[in-house]
């Protein structure tokens, strides 16, 4: 408690720092308390991080790029594209950083700025949400095959098997479901939107 | 105090997930469960939507809340069998409390839809931490009839059930015992699996396939060094995961495992003494076939393709047609 | 308190000598700002503020009090603030019948080690009660209680017999 | 029925007022002039016949000013607005008792820490400084004059635990020639460091420099040494304890037994020595934890002796040559009276089975510092073998994890200051003695005290290597051939910035040091106060580091945080020392901040009986009135502030020095609201 | 009797009260003979008939003793006060309305406006036109005058200096003839009037002091209302969760309510010295409830419904708040 009255007094009374700046925007798209300015720097989430080795940087290395208010760096690391959301950092973290959800705000920054390098993740993202907003239910079926098509067009015969499993397996469906009242939720959404200053 | 708990299936219940789902149906009756679903939910957005914006992420999210807590009359519990879904209600609502500018976000735009969720009103609960909790132990052991016997289970939790666990539900987030404890009653031989919350590769599956194969491999070759019978899971994406993929990472690294991966809940039905059909087996792409044996239980016809939906191409799958589709062909 | 159109809140506050009292020197000693409204009272212990004391203050002219002490298992007396807490609450109860809006009493656990957070809660105080508005506790009432104060009047005589 | 002073009345005071510049610091944002002339000015009708202000008045010149004024001009009361009285309170009530004026008749307001160091705009500060002054003359008037309470010491003196703390503690106090109860809960004195093999940095053997403390301990005819025994209660004050200790009963007639240990020898029950072992080693069902214990007596651990439990055995019985086993020996209560209390209570190890991803308990090869101790003591389980827990195998190389449990909101949030050391002392043992590959996974390395850093750098040209990141987890989950059958260490190396998997044969966690699980009892018991967490509060953490706000109550080691053995020697020292000052005093003095009773106006209601921590609250029966012991009363008012009939009153915080400090701080207030120009404009 | 052979003049007055304190006078039994026959009573409207103008013609200072009982709450009540004020040497403040405001200082826990609405405008009310009392009203035979309607209930002592004060609703019969051969000794200069200012009538300490119920050291896990239990009629009733006022209040009733199986709720006012009844009885309370987390303390404080009726009944007139912030607030 203390700690977060302090931090934030410390540096919310300080605009002239460019540098806390990009740290202040991180924390202030995240959805809970960031804690960013905690970071100690001792690694735990880089050595407790799965897919680490597929990473340009570790998360504590990115950390301090952000607090160094390297920007484009930090945005467009594949960091937080590799990012699978398996919460061992922040179980783990000392110093109780949300690392998770920073990276997911870092993935929505890089892409709003346009600084991913790879689009397979940020397309998946987006088709993705495209039938949410559409149907309301996420539909894996359309997804997986155009995503992979798109994406991965020489895997797809070696995925074929499984897709067709999960096919005759009745795993998936050809069409997608709707919801019932898809008009509501698209107003949610498109408030929301504006809220967010999206639209 | 009204016993029902609000039910939040999910999409993937619906569809990779149909043996999960159906086993749970099969169970709920033994167990007394009495589950109500929450009327036209919609998706949680997955690890998706959260990775692109903020507020209309969390506004998908808590739509459902909203609408749970319309039905809610005298319970405050949201079940949820996903473990993504578990997660994302659960984070909404503990956000919205540390991050009140995001509850008010989030409401305004629930407002447009004539909405509105009150952070912390209601307990998001996953299915297991139910059964555990709730229904309890020994309630369950009184309808085994069919001890598992022998069969050595690893059991798989995944990351995202018992982790970041905002509300202490979990035993530990690392090296939770819920789930051993449910399957040393069904009578299995459970092993101590070490990586029994480490991650399945989640949507990188999707984006990354090198990346998940490995980490698939690495479940699945622990599994194996410990010689469990099967993998049994409680969250959808990760069965799917290592049971869809595991063929193809086994191609990726010229390995042959054959480690089938169910769902808790059709374990706890096989125990019940349900047959197997009736608990979704025949869906997984690692056949069961051998682990049912072990137990006596006859296993069911694999699920015939259904012609209606023969793929029209000779390879790669049938494109449906949608919009923006004319950049892929 | 310069123009008479903005009202400046005044805060009586009371602190503990061992926690709070302290956390307000740590706060001077670190330079660490807030609002000029709140004027401290130093207390041996949370535990020996008498309510009587709260209602003179806001008989007074205060527009609101601040209660401060250790933190709950910290006290320096064992156990003293508990008596604190609860007498706050039921102090509460009682200014919420007689229409004393919460926000102008307020009780604050700062640690000998919470100089910002002392000063963060005085600054968020004096902000909430500024919003009130002044609280004029009965003004005529005000004057009664404080006829003994010094006035220009009071000291004619002293100046008399100077002059004699 | 009016208030609580006739508020028509004008003071009859003679007061002087003295406000400080302290250079800039105040008078940079506070113009320190005007408050002068205004307090003159308004607050003459209040009986202030003189007001000054001053570069420094905590000057000796600053003193002089106003000892003259008392002398000259005849004040009846001082006012000093300038810092924190926590800082110079006693310097002005010196001056005013210099002057001939009671210093309890003066008050030292503060516009520094309170006003110029928190504020900016000067016209509100001056403003509020103006308030600040007329709530110090308005309660200075309700100031009585006051003598200090005097206490006469009782010159012996209680040790609680016979750690390196408590011996040095009774050893310095017992050579000064008084008495010292020195009572330990186990069996034996010598604490955690008799577990320890080698002191860092040093290196010289714990044994041999810490045994000779123990024996000298052990035979001061100062010191009356009470082992396997406990403090059960603690009532009185100051100068004037009663105690009361449980002896436990220790089956063995103490007079009699000559610690030949041949009981042990014969005893059939093998037990796994949880405390002095850390569970890595034996001792019999009676036992001395250790050859050089002292006292050199064994006790019958009750619950483990096959006599106890099946009634059968007595075989150390049969074969004590002197007899001195004892099985109807009852617990003993011991009164003793004391003048001082030392509290070297220690600490508790940090139970590394809360990390499970670290793997202690689950992975056979992971240890806990205490454990590596005992395994690379010579006197240990192995006889200072290093090997794995099969009991044979040497490690081929062994991983050293810090801060296992420290700096980690998840666990314990601060640092416990000795696992760097330490963990570079077992790098250097495990080198020494195996010649294993070692690693240290540090988060920063700490060596902060004398001869800590060149011990760091020693170790690096051992070899040592250093791996900067905090251990993510230790598994057996091999991925690789190489890793099969090891442990292997998942860090990222940040200085690298690459995740690594180091496999290792052995592991060690330096586990941190935590409060004992039952601190809080014990603090109560003595009535001090324990944080949050339970390490004890120092009255002052830096200017009174061993004493503690209950009076003649000391503390000393790792009872108020981890510490160094040099550290926590020195506190027994301190500790000692400050005990000797008192009992040299033969009778201290004490702040006069005391609650009393008018045994007129008190009902006997009985409201605030219970509500004293300190007893100092009693009813007397027969006259159905209470009364309050001055002695052990703290000052803390709450009393004061509970009874309902307005019988107690409190001296230094009465009910008329708050309320009046209230009427003058609202002063300024008032004068608004009757809206008095020439005060607006300054 | 005195050296011009007069007898020395008696007034007693009844402001806003609910005139048990009369009744109290005249239940001295036959000490009220001796008030005849040393006093010659000039003004008492429920013993005789008596007009404000006879007093007004009296010399100021005339009246040698004069007992006032009831709250200040209206012009008439304020102007009776100040006059009898000026025409007596010694101005009794009679009981607690006088003293304190009592029960009619409850009214200072809402607006006029609040008063009038239930005074006026209630279902048992049948007021169509929504009248309200006007202080001046024209009929055709001239114009009226009604007293003005203060917002706040006022003691004695704060419109008026004020002599003595004898607390109690009403004064205890015993304590007021006491008073009275007290005040005709010192007229025959056989006994010496106490300071001025002084309590008169009552005792100094609390009425624990009189109560013969045993106490022990206090901690409250829950209050109950008295007639929700069966109290042992031994025990302190506080101890028993019973919200009592006696800790607080003065003595001088002899504990006439603990004793008769009932909780004191404290008409005989706060102890000597005492600066706010209600602040002693809620810092004495809430010491001894026993409990340390705030839900749990909000749990028992639930058991106190109305703190302020159960801290201020009598007393909240001349508490340092004196008054709700509706009322102070002029409309």
């Amino acid at each position: 408690m203390t700690s977060e009255i302090q931090t934030k007094t410390s540096f919310l009374h300080d605009p002239s720092n460019p540098n806390l700046r990009f740290l202040e925007e991180v924390s202030a798209h995240t959805a809970g308390v960031s804690r960013l300015e905690m970071c100690i720097q001792c690694g735990t989430c880089g050595g407790s991080c799965p897919p680490a080795a597929d990473m340009d940087h570790t998360p504590r290395m990115l950390f301090a790029m952000i607090r160094a208010g390297f920007r484009e760096e930090a945005l467009s690391s594949n960091t937080p594209w590799i990012c699978v959301s398996c919460y061992h950092c922040v179980v783990r973290c000392p110093q109780g950083v949300h690392i998770a959800d920073v990276m997911y705000t870092l993935k929505s920054m890089a892409i709003r700025a346009k600084l991913y390098q790879d689009s397979t993740a940020p397309d998946f993202s987006r088709s993705f949400v495209d039938n949410i907003e559409k149907y309301g239910r996420s539909y894996e079926f359309g997804l997986a095959t155009r995503h992979y098509l798109k994406h991965f067009p020489l895997r797809l015969p070696g995925m074929a098997p499984m897709g067709f499993g999960m096919l005759t397996k009745q795993r998936m469906d050809i069409m997608p479901h709707k919801i019932d009242n898809i008009d509501q939720l698209q107003a949610i959404l498109e408030r929301a939107k504006e809220v967010e200053g999206l639209s | 105090m009204n016993d029902k708990y609000l039910y939040y299936p999910g999409c993937s219940m619906e569809s990779s997930a149909k043996a999960y789902s159906e086993s749970l149906a099969a169970i709920c009756e033994p167990i007394g469960l009495h589950l109500e679903e929450i009327n036209d939910w919609n998706c949680c957005g997955a690890t998706e939507y959260i990775g692109i914006s903020l507020t209309p992420a969390y506004s998908l999210i808590t739509r459902n809340l909203a609408l749970a807590s319309l039905q809610a009359d005298g319970t405050r519990t949201v079940v949820a069998p996903c473990s993504a879904c578990y997660l994302n209600l659960a984070k909404a609502d503990y956000y919205m409390q540390e991050r009140p500018i995001l509850g008010e976000n989030v409401n305004t735009a629930l407002a447009a839809g004539g909405l509105h969720y009150d952070p912390g009103s209601l307990f998001i609960r996953h299915l297991l931490d139910v059964i555990i909790n709730d229904i309890g132990l020994d309630k369950v052991k009184s309808k085994v009839v069919r001890p598992l016997t022998g069969l050595r289970v690893a059991p798989y939790l995944g990351c995202m059930v018992p982790r970041p666990d905002y509300e202490h539900r979990w035993s530990n987030p690392e090296y939770p015992n819920e789930l051993d404890r449910l399957l040393k009653t069904l009578g299995a031989e459970v092993i101590d699996f070490p990586l029994k919350t480490h991650c399945c590769g989640g949507h990188m599956t999707q984006i990354g396939p090198n990346t998940a194969f490995e980490l698939i491999r690495r479940l699945v070759s622990s599994a194996d060094q410990y010689r469990a019978e099967v993998m049994v899971t409680l969250g959808p994406m990760c069965q799917m995961n290592i049971d869809a993929y595991q063929g193809e990472m086994n191609r990726h690294f010229h390995t042959d495992y054959r480690m089938p991966i169910i769902f808790f809940t059709q374990l706890m039905g096989l125990a019940f003494g349900l047959n197997a059909k009736q608990l979704g087996f025949g869906r997984e792409l690692v056949g069961t076939r051998e682990m049912l044996q072990r137990i006596g239980v006859e296993a069911p016809e694999p699920i015939e393709a259904v012609p209606a939906h023969k793929p029209r191409m000779k390879e790669g799958l049938p494109m449906p047609r949608m919009p923006g589709d004319e950049e892929v062909n | 308190m310069t123009e008479q159109d903005q009202f400046e809140p005044v805060i009586i506050g009371f602190t503990c000598n061992w926690c709070s009292y302290r956390a307000a020197d740590l706060a001077g000693t670190a330079r660490v700002k807030y609002p000029p409204n709140v004027r401290l009272i130093r207390l041996m212990c949370s535990g020996r503020l008498d309510p009587t004391f709260v209602m003179k203050a806001l008989a007074s002219g205060a527009d609101g009090v601040l209660i401060t002490g250790c933190h709950p298992g910290e006290c320096h007396y064992i156990e003293q603030n508990y008596k604190a807490l609860r007498r706050y609450q039921l102090l509460k109860r009682v200014f919420a019948q007689l229409g004393i809006e919460p926000q102008r009493v307020k009780l604050v656990w700062a640690s000998a080690a919470e100089g910002v957070k002392l000063a963060h809660e005085i600054t968020t105080m004096v902000e909430e009660v500024r919003a009130l508005g002044p609280l004029h506790w009965g003004a005529s009432n005000g004057r009664e209680v404080h006829d003994h104060l010094p006035t220009e009047d009071m000291e004619l005589p002293e100046e008399a017999e100077v002059m004699a | 029925m009016t208030g609580p002073f006739d508020s028509a009345s004008k003071s009859p005071e003679r007061i002087g007022v003295y406000v400080c510049h302290c250079g800039t610091n105040i008078a940079g944002v506070v113009d320190v002039a005007e408050v002068r002339d205004w307090t003159e000015k308004r607050l003459k009708g209040r009986g202030v016949i003189i007001a000054r202000d001053y570069k420094f008045m905590c000057s000796s010149l600053g003193q002089e000013m106003i000892e003259k004024d008392i002398q000259k001009l005849g004040l009846t009361r001082v006012v000093v607005a300038a810092c924190s009285p926590h800082l110079h309170e006693q310097t002005f009530r010196n001056a005013c008792q210099r002057g001939g004026l009671n210093p309890y008749l003066s008050e030292l307001v503060s516009i520094r820490e309170q006003v110029s160091w928190v504020h900016t705009d000067k016209h509100a500060a001056t403003d509020k400084a103006k308030a600040v002054v007329s709530g110090g003359v308005e309660r200075v008037i309700k100031n009585e004059p006051l003598e200090p309470l005097r206490v006469p010491i009782n010159e012996a003196t209680l040790v609680v635990g016979g750690g390196i703390a408590g011996i040095q503690a009774a050893l310095e106090i017992a050579d000064a020639g008084f008495p010292v109860y020195l009572v330990e809960r186990e069996p034996s004195i010598g604490g955690h460091m008799a577990q320890f093999d080698k002191t860092f940095p040093t290196l010289d053997c714990a044994a041999c420099i810490l045994t000779p403390r123990m024996v000298s301990a052990g035979t001061h005819r100062h010191i009356t040494l009470m082992t396997w025994s406990e403090v059960e209660n603690v009532s009185g004050y100051v100068g004037n304890f009663t105690v009361t200790i449980r002896k436990r009963a220790r089956y063995v007639n103490t007079e009699l037994c000559t610690g030949c240990g041949i009981c042990q020898e014969k005893c059939p029950k093998k037990v796994i020595d949880q405390i002095y072992e850390a569970g890595m080693g034996y001792r019999k069902a009676v036992y001395t934890p250790f050859p050089q214990a002292v006292p050199r007596y064994p006790v019958i651990d009750k619950p483990n002796c096959t006599y106890f439990s099946k009634g059968t055995c007595k075989a150390c019985e049969k074969f004590c040559p002197t007899n001195a086993i004892d099985f109807n020996q009852q617990d003993e209560l011991i009164t003793v009276q004391v003048g001082n209390i030392i509290l070297a209570t220690g600490y508790d190890l940090f139970n590394a089975r809360r990390i499970p991803h670290y793997g202690y308990g689950r992975l056979a090869n992971v240890y806990t510092n205490l454990e590596f101790e005992r395994l690379s003591n010579a006197a240990g389980p192995t006889n200072g073998e290093i090997v794995l827990r099969d009991g044979k195998t040497k490690p081929k190389s062994v991983g050293i994890i810090h801060c296992v449990g420290s700096r980690d909101r998840n666990y314990n949030n601060y640092c416990s200051a000795i696992c760097c050391m330490q963990s570079l002392k077992f790098a250097h043992l495990v080198h020494e003695r195996t010649g294993a590959t070692v690693y240290n996974f540090y988060i920063d390395i700490r060596t902060t005290a004398k001869a800590y850093d060149e011990f760091y750098q020693r170790v690096l040209e051992e070899g040592t290597l250093f791996v900067r990141g905090r251990v993510a987890e230790v598994t057996d989950a091999a991925r690789k051939p190489e890793e099969e059958g090891r442990l292997i260490i998942q860090v990222e190396d940040t200085l690298a910035g690459k995740q690594r998997r180091i496999p290792v044969d052995m592991v060690i966690l330096s586990a941190g040091l935590e409060p004992r699980k039952d601190a809080k009892e014990t603090a109560k018991l003595f009535g001090i106060s324990c944080s949050a967490d339970g390490w004890y509060i120092e009255k002052h953490p830096k200017l009174d580091p061993v004493a503690t706000m209950t009076e003649g109550i000391f503390i000393a080691g790792c009872n108020t945080g981890p510490k160094d053995i040099p550290n926590t020697v020195s506190q027994g020292a301190a500790a000692a020392a400050r005990v000797l000052g008192r009992i040299q005093q033969k009778e201290i003095f004490i702040e006069p901040v005391r609650a009393s009773v008018n045994q007129d106006k008190c009902s006997g209601c009985r409201i605030c009986n219970n509500l004293c921590p300190f007893n100092a609250i009693s009813f007397i029966e027969d006259r159905k009135v209470t009364e309050i012991n001055a002695a052990l009363c703290q000052g803390c008012g709450t009393c004061v502030a509970a009874c309902p009939a307005g019988a107690i009153s409190g001296t230094v915080f009465s009910n008329e020095q708050v309320l009046s400090q209230i009427d003058g701080l609202l002063m300024l207030n008032l004068e608004y609201m009757k809206e008095a120009p020439e005060l607006v404009a300054v | 009797m005195n050296a011009n052979g007069t007898k020395p003049k008696f007034a007693m007055y009844w402001a806003a009260g609910c005139g048990g304190c009369e009744i109290a006078v005249l239940n001295i039994g036959e000490k009220i003979l001796d008030v005849d026959a040393n006093f010659d009573v000039v003004f008492w409207p429920v013993a005789m008939d008596a007009k404000y103008k006879d007093v007004e013609a009296l010399d100021d200072g005339a009246i040698t003793l004069c007992l006032l009982n009831g709250s200040i709450r209206n012009s008439e009540n304020e102007a009776i006060a100040k006059l009898l004020r000026r025409k007596s040497k010694i101005l009794v403040a009679f009981g607690s309305c006088a003293n304190e405001g009592c029960i009619p200082g409850l009214a200072n826990l809402s607006s006029a406006q609040e008063i009038f609405e239930t005074a006026y405008n209630t279902i048992s009310t049948d007021n169509p036109q929504h009248i309200r009392p006007q202080p001046s009203y024209f009929v055709p035979e001239g114009e009226l005058h009604i007293p003005e309607f203060y917002p706040i209930v006022k003691t004695l002592d704060q419109i008026v200096p004020v002599d003595y004060h004898m607390p109690g609703c009403p004064p205890e019969s015993h304590q007021i003839a006491a008073v009275i051969d007290l005040v005709i000794k010192a007229l025959h200069g056989e006994a010496q009037l106490p300071p001025p200012g002084s309590v008169i009538g009552a005792g100094d300490s609390t009425v624990c002091d009189e109560c013969q119920r045993t106490r022990n050291v206090k901690a409250i896990k829950q209050f109950v209302r008295i007639q929700d239990v069966r109290t042992d009629p031994t025990m302190c009733l506080l101890e028993q969760g019973v919200p009592c006022n006696g800790p607080a209040t003065r003595s001088g009733c002899a504990a006439l309510c603990p004793q008769a199986g009932a909780q004191c709720i404290g008409c005989y006012g706060p102890a000597e010295g005492v600066i706010d009844y209600g602040a002693r009885l809620i810092s004495a309370y809430a010491s001894v409830i026993d409990a340390k987390e705030p839900a749990e303390i909000d749990r028992v404080l639930d058991g106190l419904p109305d703190p302020a009726g159960q801290f201020y009944r009598f007393n909240l007139a001349r508490s340092l708040l004196r008054a709700a912030r509706s009322a102070w607030i002029k409309s």
